[in-house]
């Protein structure tokens, strides 16, 4: 467990730096004000006790100039304040004109992302380091919210509308992402990974995936070609159980008996999806007969067992099925 | 003038006849149109409310102790939020210091028999209760999960849950608060006695005229939007439902157009209280009486022209984010002048230890937090990185937890002789004044920290990076519980047991103090002509404190 | 602060109030049948607003009550024009949301309605 | 309970309670200033994104229905001023008669806006399923439109189905889908309006009704009558809703036509 507390969260973007110097000295005023009223109130609290329990305080009921002073100072903090963060704001909300565009789309409760060249992903992006990237987002059904603390940005996703954010990745590294606005049951299991990477790091693994590759990316890339994506989420909270750790191991089925989950397990849930339904889930699969080749099968295969070694998500099959309404 | 000179509390009976007292059975309380009967009638139902979202809070904090959320279900922690803030805020925080302390003390701190429409007053309870009927049967069928801010679409189409109930509840509950604030509005304007002039009135009655105001001009438009909500989740309509062309956002215009001076409804009564207490217990006329009394009317007006903050990253037009950011810089200058204020009367006071002034000088600081870090998210800079975030969640937990609460308890304390006739355990009740600050502080200090790391608000997972700073807040939060526990005890112990109080057992300068305690149902034996400046300990001999002078001959002046 | 005993207006005073209502009626269903562009919303509103205030200060005694009363009417309409006016203003001066012409790429488009 | 000019309790003079009665009713109606004033931002922000879709809207109601509608109600409001004038007066026979031609005027309009709502239904117009803004062009025997008024209506609604294609809030719907969507927007705000101030129509007669039979009794006249003065005020109230909702609801784009 960690041993100390974080206190700021890692600078990774170009509006980071800024935001935390305005936040440094926003602090600073107003530590200074906290500071000084606190102080104010235990000193007048001690110095100025009663001593007799009849006596009075001092009449005094005010003064004006006072008054004026302490509405006229804070007045211009307040303005330096309003103008430093609204200068960090509008160049936040004027996006610079050579970005990469990434289209995102929000929906209970995933983040579906398209580069610029058309692969698409799922709760996860990759971007190159020090260029400006801009985000067009929608939403297929409510609120959400794009947010990136590395980055100190965020934008909500509306329905109807499309909104847009942007920013420069300054360091190469792995950052969570968020939904920050509240979007119903698994609100907060709707976030992922942003990968910021190197140019020519960003380069290959664009250009690596859209050639013929190992079985296990092809298998990777059916999977979301053939919409698997939308119900075997990784965390197990789709409409289908998580392909994580499931490979090799024993799998518990609604009918009470185990399976273990070997290569003819896969593929007769591919094929026959309701022959045999993992506890927790219900049968909603469609079958994939026909649909996909002997040599596909062998891919999606791979990839699932590719996945073996990745945490399975903590409780298979205690969580409800989603049931948003459509 | 009827105040007769102070003496030492103790020994002493309760008035023979009192507003308890003077009938009794089921129906001479549930049909009373007695403003102090109506006041308890609040105070009982308030309670209640305060209980329910006191254990859902208990339980999400509860379920936040360790990461991965093992103690309910995603779907049941949202609906605990959910529970938690529609029966915080629309059942306890709006009626709370209003209905209860305003409906018990207004007509007597200005002189009169009763409020201008009583009946209306005994129908806003009933009102209320209708609507909390409604919320309660949401919340047992059920519940709600779209979060107290009902955004739309996720209310009006995609929630599974009993969302129609609530929102009708908290559209009936609107129209109590609005017959309240009309109330008030209309009992300072005709119901003042002779010689309360316009600068005479208590702070708490400035305050509360300044909150009836946004009771007036905003919870209308809260139901209008609700109900537009209701219909669209009702009948499929598409006011603000984006596959018929609705915006959303326009349903986020409305909403905070009403919730935000909504928490100006929280904490100015909170204000007045504080002004009430602090004169008191320092034994001095409060310093800058007009600044204090304007910046509450300034607080009630700028405050309906910032709600857009709340809707910095909606996409909201950035011409707009910059107005509205600028406007929420200016509102924080009346509650700023307001702690200068109190800090100054602190100077050269006869300052006392008594409960209600611990509550008193805890506001203060607390509010002195949450309204600086009010600031940080009035910054659109750093909202883009705090907005929606447990920094937000710690900002108005200080706002309303620490202000609006702590003055409701100031003041429960501070006027518990009057209301009841009877003290509680001092020293019991300093304890628990302490308690409360030391939990309050420990449960939500950090989540400031939190929220400036990112972690989201209303997640009932975390990464695990957050753990160390979830567990403190959940260690502060068991402490506040029992700071709430114990008034509950010692108060309804000292309802029957506590020492007899007296007329004036602080002594204290207003007009309530001038009447027995418990008042009369009538509240004074005989109509009360004020000759006396508000706060002043100088010229009342008849308070038997020391250094004081006579009357100087002052002249009602100010009439309106 | 006492309001002053109540004005009473005489039925001539009522009677032309009605005439001028009736007329605005009609004028107001004329001017909407000939095309004045973007000034047909302006009149009808105009028309609307003077009728609106015929009525309250005759018909509900708005120019003979208390000041207090007055203050009062004022400030109903005051917040409502608050709340009208700072809500058109956000959805006036939205730039910002790339139009559909920027966001042209055949594939997103697909993407976008998947 | 409601003996003539009695004193109650909580007030000192009688003056004061009359003075406290009316500053409450103008703050009650302030409120619903406010209360109307949410669906009017409602209306103003979609008329404002989807102006063809409220023309065509607009132009499918019955402009003869809500003419005959406002005169309806303005004569309402000065009989009921009249009655205020009457207990004013004295002339404690002319309260009661004047209070009822303010309730049969006020029951006129609300029968006028059934035969309306029927209207609407008949023609598919009533949000939901069935909703179907061309319903007319395409039946206009069921409609009773013929001759011009049709050709009309058949080039304004294919003027619509092409305006709303390039709508930018829906860049992937098009034509008749958006169209329909967004007029269906309008007659939610059509319902949800004229529905409103309805509701408050018949609270209002309720409030007429007592108020009957009370006048009949003789009890209103030059010392009290501050029942009949707030509820004219409400029913005055009731009447400028109206004078506001018949422009934007009728008239826009009428010229279009």
């Amino acid at each position: 467990m960690q041993s100390q507390i974080p206190l700021y969260p890692e600078q990774a973007s170009n509006f980071a730096p800024q935001v935390d110097t305005l936040v440094v000295f926003m602090m600073a005023v107003c530590l200074f004000f906290a500071v000084a009223i606190c102080a104010a109130v235990i000193f007048f609290f001690f110095k100025y006790q009663r001593k007799h329990p009849d006596e009075i305080g001092v009449p005094i009921h005010g003064d004006l100039r006072l008054e004026i002073t302490w509405i006229v100072l804070p007045f211009f903090l307040l303005l330096a304040m309003f103008g430093w963060g609204a200068v960090i704001y509008v160049d936040y909300r004027h996006t610079p004109t050579d970005t990469l565009d990434i289209y995102v789309i929000g929906k209970q409760w995933m983040w579906k992302l398209q580069q610029p060249d058309g692969r698409k992903e799922i709760n996860e992006l990759h971007v190159p380091v020090n260029r400006d990237v801009r985000l067009i987002m929608a939403s297929e059904d409510v609120i959400h919210d794009f947010s990136v603390p590395a980055f100190r940005v965020k934008m909500d996703v509306v329905p109807g509308h499309y909104n847009t954010m942007w920013f420069r990745p300054t360091k190469v590294g792995k950052y969570h992402f968020f939904c920050s606005q509240y979007c119903g049951t698994n609100h907060a299991v709707m976030g992922g990974w942003v990968e910021v990477m190197e140019a020519d790091e960003y380069a290959k693994w664009l250009s690596g995936t859209s050639g013929s590759g190992d079985p296990v990316s092809m298998g990777e890339k059916l999977y979301n070609e053939l919409a698997c994506n939308t119900c075997h989420l990784p965390d197990g909270k789709g409409r289908g159980p998580s392909y994580f750790g499931v490979y090799g191991s024993k799998v518990k089925l609604a009918d009470g008996s185990t399976v273990t989950a070997d290569d003819a397990y896969i593929r007769e849930s591919i094929l026959q999806p309701n022959a045999k339904i993992v506890a927790g889930y219900v049968p909603v699969m469609p079958s994939f007969q026909g649909l996909v080749t002997e040599d596909q099968i062998l891919q999606l295969t791979a990839y699932i067992k590719s996945l073996k070694d990745q945490p399975p998500p903590g409780r298979p099959g205690a969580t409800e099925p989603a049931t948003g309404k459509k | 003038m009827s105040s007769a000179p102070i003496t030492p509390s103790g020994g002493e009976k309760l008035p023979r006849e009192h507003y308890l007292n003077a009938t009794y059975g089921i129906r001479s309380w549930l049909l009373t149109t007695d403003h102090k009967r109506i006041a308890l009638l609040y105070l009982i139902s308030v309670t209640f409310f305060f209980f329910i979202g006191g254990i859902f809070a208990s339980l999400i904090r509860i379920h936040l102790l360790t990461p991965g959320g093992y103690l309910v279900t995603p779907e049941t922690y949202n609906k605990l939020f959910t529970m938690h803030g529609v029966a915080m805020i629309f059942f306890f925080l709006i009626p709370s210091i209003p209905a209860v302390l305003g409906n018990f003390l207004i007509p007597i701190m200005i002189g009169a028999k009763d409020l201008a429409f009583p009946k209306i007053n005994l129908l806003s309870w009933y009102i209320y209760l209708v609507g909390g009927g409604f919320v309660l049967y949401s919340f047992a069928t059920g519940g709600l999960d779209t979060g107290w801010t009902f955004y739309t679409p996720l209310s009006s189409i995609y929630s599974n849950s009993a969302v129609t109930p609530a929102v009708i509840g908290i559209f009936i509950n609107g129209f109590s608060s609005i017959l309240t604030g009309l109330n008030f509005i209309v009992t300072v304007h005709t119901m003042r006695a002779p010689g309360m002039t316009w600068m005479r009135l208590p702070l708490f009655v400035w305050a509360h005229y300044a909150t009836s105001i946004i009771f007036i001009l905003g919870t209308p438009v809260i139901a209008i939007t609700l109900l537009l909500a209701g219909l669209e989740r009702m009948f499929h309509l598409g006011f603000f439902n984006p596959a018929y062309g609705g915006d959303p956002i326009l349903f986020q215009h409305m909403f905070w157009f009403y919730s935000h001076p909504a928490v100006y409804i929280m904490i100015l009564p909170a204000m007045g209280v504080i002004s009430e207490i602090i004169p008191t217990f320092a034994r001095k006329p409060i310093f800058g009486y007009d600044f204090i009394a304007a910046s509450s009317i300034g607080i009630a007006v700028i405050g309906f022209i910032v709600w857009a903050h709340h809707m910095f990253l909606t996409g909201q037009s950035t011409y707009s984010a910059v107005a509205f950011s600028f406007l929420t810089f200016l509102v924080a200058i009346p509650s700023a002048v307001k702690v200068f204020n109190w800090t100054s009367t602190l100077y050269k006071g006869s300052i006392s230890f008594d409960t209600p002034m611990l509550y008193g000088l805890g506001f203060i600081g607390l509010f002195t937090i949450g309204g600086l870090t009010g600031l940080f998210l009035a910054c659109l800079g750093l909202d883009i990185h705090l907005h929606d975030t447990y920094f937000v969640v710690a900002h108005f937990h200080y706002i309303m937890v620490g202000g609006a609460i702590m003055g409701y308890l100031g003041g429960i304390h501070f006027w518990w002789p009057k209301i009841t006739g009877r003290l509680y355990p001092e020293s019991l009740a300093r304890i628990a004044a302490i308690v409360l600050f030391v939990g309050f502080n420990l449960t939500f200090f950090p989540q400031f920290i939190l929220g400036f790391l990112g972690m989201p608000r209303r997640y009932h997972d975390y990464p695990p990076e957050y753990q160390v700073l979830n567990v403190m807040s959940t260690a502060g939060a068991s402490i506040l519980a029992l700071g709430y526990l114990l008034p509950m005890v010692y108060l309804t112990w000292s309802m029957r047991y506590g020492k007899v109080a007296g007329k004036n057992p602080w002594p204290a300068t207003g007009l309530e103090w001038t009447t027995d305690s418990p008042p009369l149902t009538e509240n004074f034996h005989e109509t009360p002509v004020v000759d006396w400046e508000v706060y002043d300990f100088e010229h009342r001999p008849e308070l038997g404190l020391l250094g004081a002078v006579s009357k100087k001959p002052a002249p009602a002046h100010g009439d309106d | 602060m006492a309001d002053h005993s109540e004005h009473i207006v005489s039925p001539k005073v009522y009677a032309a109030i009605l005439a001028a209502l009736l007329v605005g009626t009609v004028l107001t269903v004329e001017a909407a049948k000939i095309n004045l562009g973007r000034w047909n919303i302006i009149l009808a509103l105009t028309i609307a607003t003077i009728k609106m205030s015929l009525v309250i200060l005759f018909f509900m005694h708005g120019k003979y009550s208390s000041r207090r009363t007055q203050l009062v009417i004022v400030a109903g309409f005051f917040w409502l024009a608050i709340m009208l006016g700072l809500t058109l203003q956000d959805y006036s001066t939205r730039h910002a949301e790339p139009s559909r012409s920027q966001i042209n790429d055949p594939a997103t488009t697909v993407f976008l309605r998947s | 309970m409601h003996r003539t000019g009695e004193l109650f309790g909580q007030y000192r003079t009688l003056e004061q309670q009359k003075e406290t009665a009316s500053l409450g009713m103008w703050v009650f109606l302030v409120t619903e200033i406010l209360f109307f004033g949410g669906v009017f931002l409602a209306y103003t922000i979609n008329r404002h994104a989807f102006p063809t879709a409220f023309g065509i809207g607009g132009n499918m109601l019955d402009l003869n229905l809500g003419f005959a509608n406002t005169i309806v109600l303005i004569a309402s409001s000065f009989t009921m001023a009249m009655s205020v004038w009457s207990a004013q007066t004295s002339h404690k026979k002319l309260v009661p008669i004047f209070l009822i031609l303010t309730l049969v005027l006020g029951s006129v309009f609300l029968g006028i806006k059934v035969v309306e709502y029927k209207q609407k239904f008949d023609h598919h117009l009533i949000p939901g399923h069935s909703f179907d803004i061309s319903y007319c062009s395409k039946n206009p025997t069921a409609c009773g439109l013929s001759g011009k008024a049709l050709e009309d209506e058949k080039k304004e609604i294919e003027e619509g189905i092409q305006a709303e294609k390039g709508n930018p809030k829906d860049p992937d719907e098009g034509g008749l889908v958006a169209l329909n969507a967004h007029a269906q927007l309008y007659f939610s705000l059509y319902f949800g309006m004229t529905g409103l101030h309805a509701l408050h129509m018949i609270i209002g007669a309720g409030l007429l009704f007592w108020l009957i039979l009370e006048a009949r009794k003789g009890r209103f006249d030059a010392n009290y009558n501050t029942p009949v003065d707030n509820i004219g005020l409400y029913w005055h109230f009731v009447d400028i809703v109206w004078i506001f909702l018949f422009p934007l609801l009728y008239l826009i784009n009428r010229h279009l036509a």
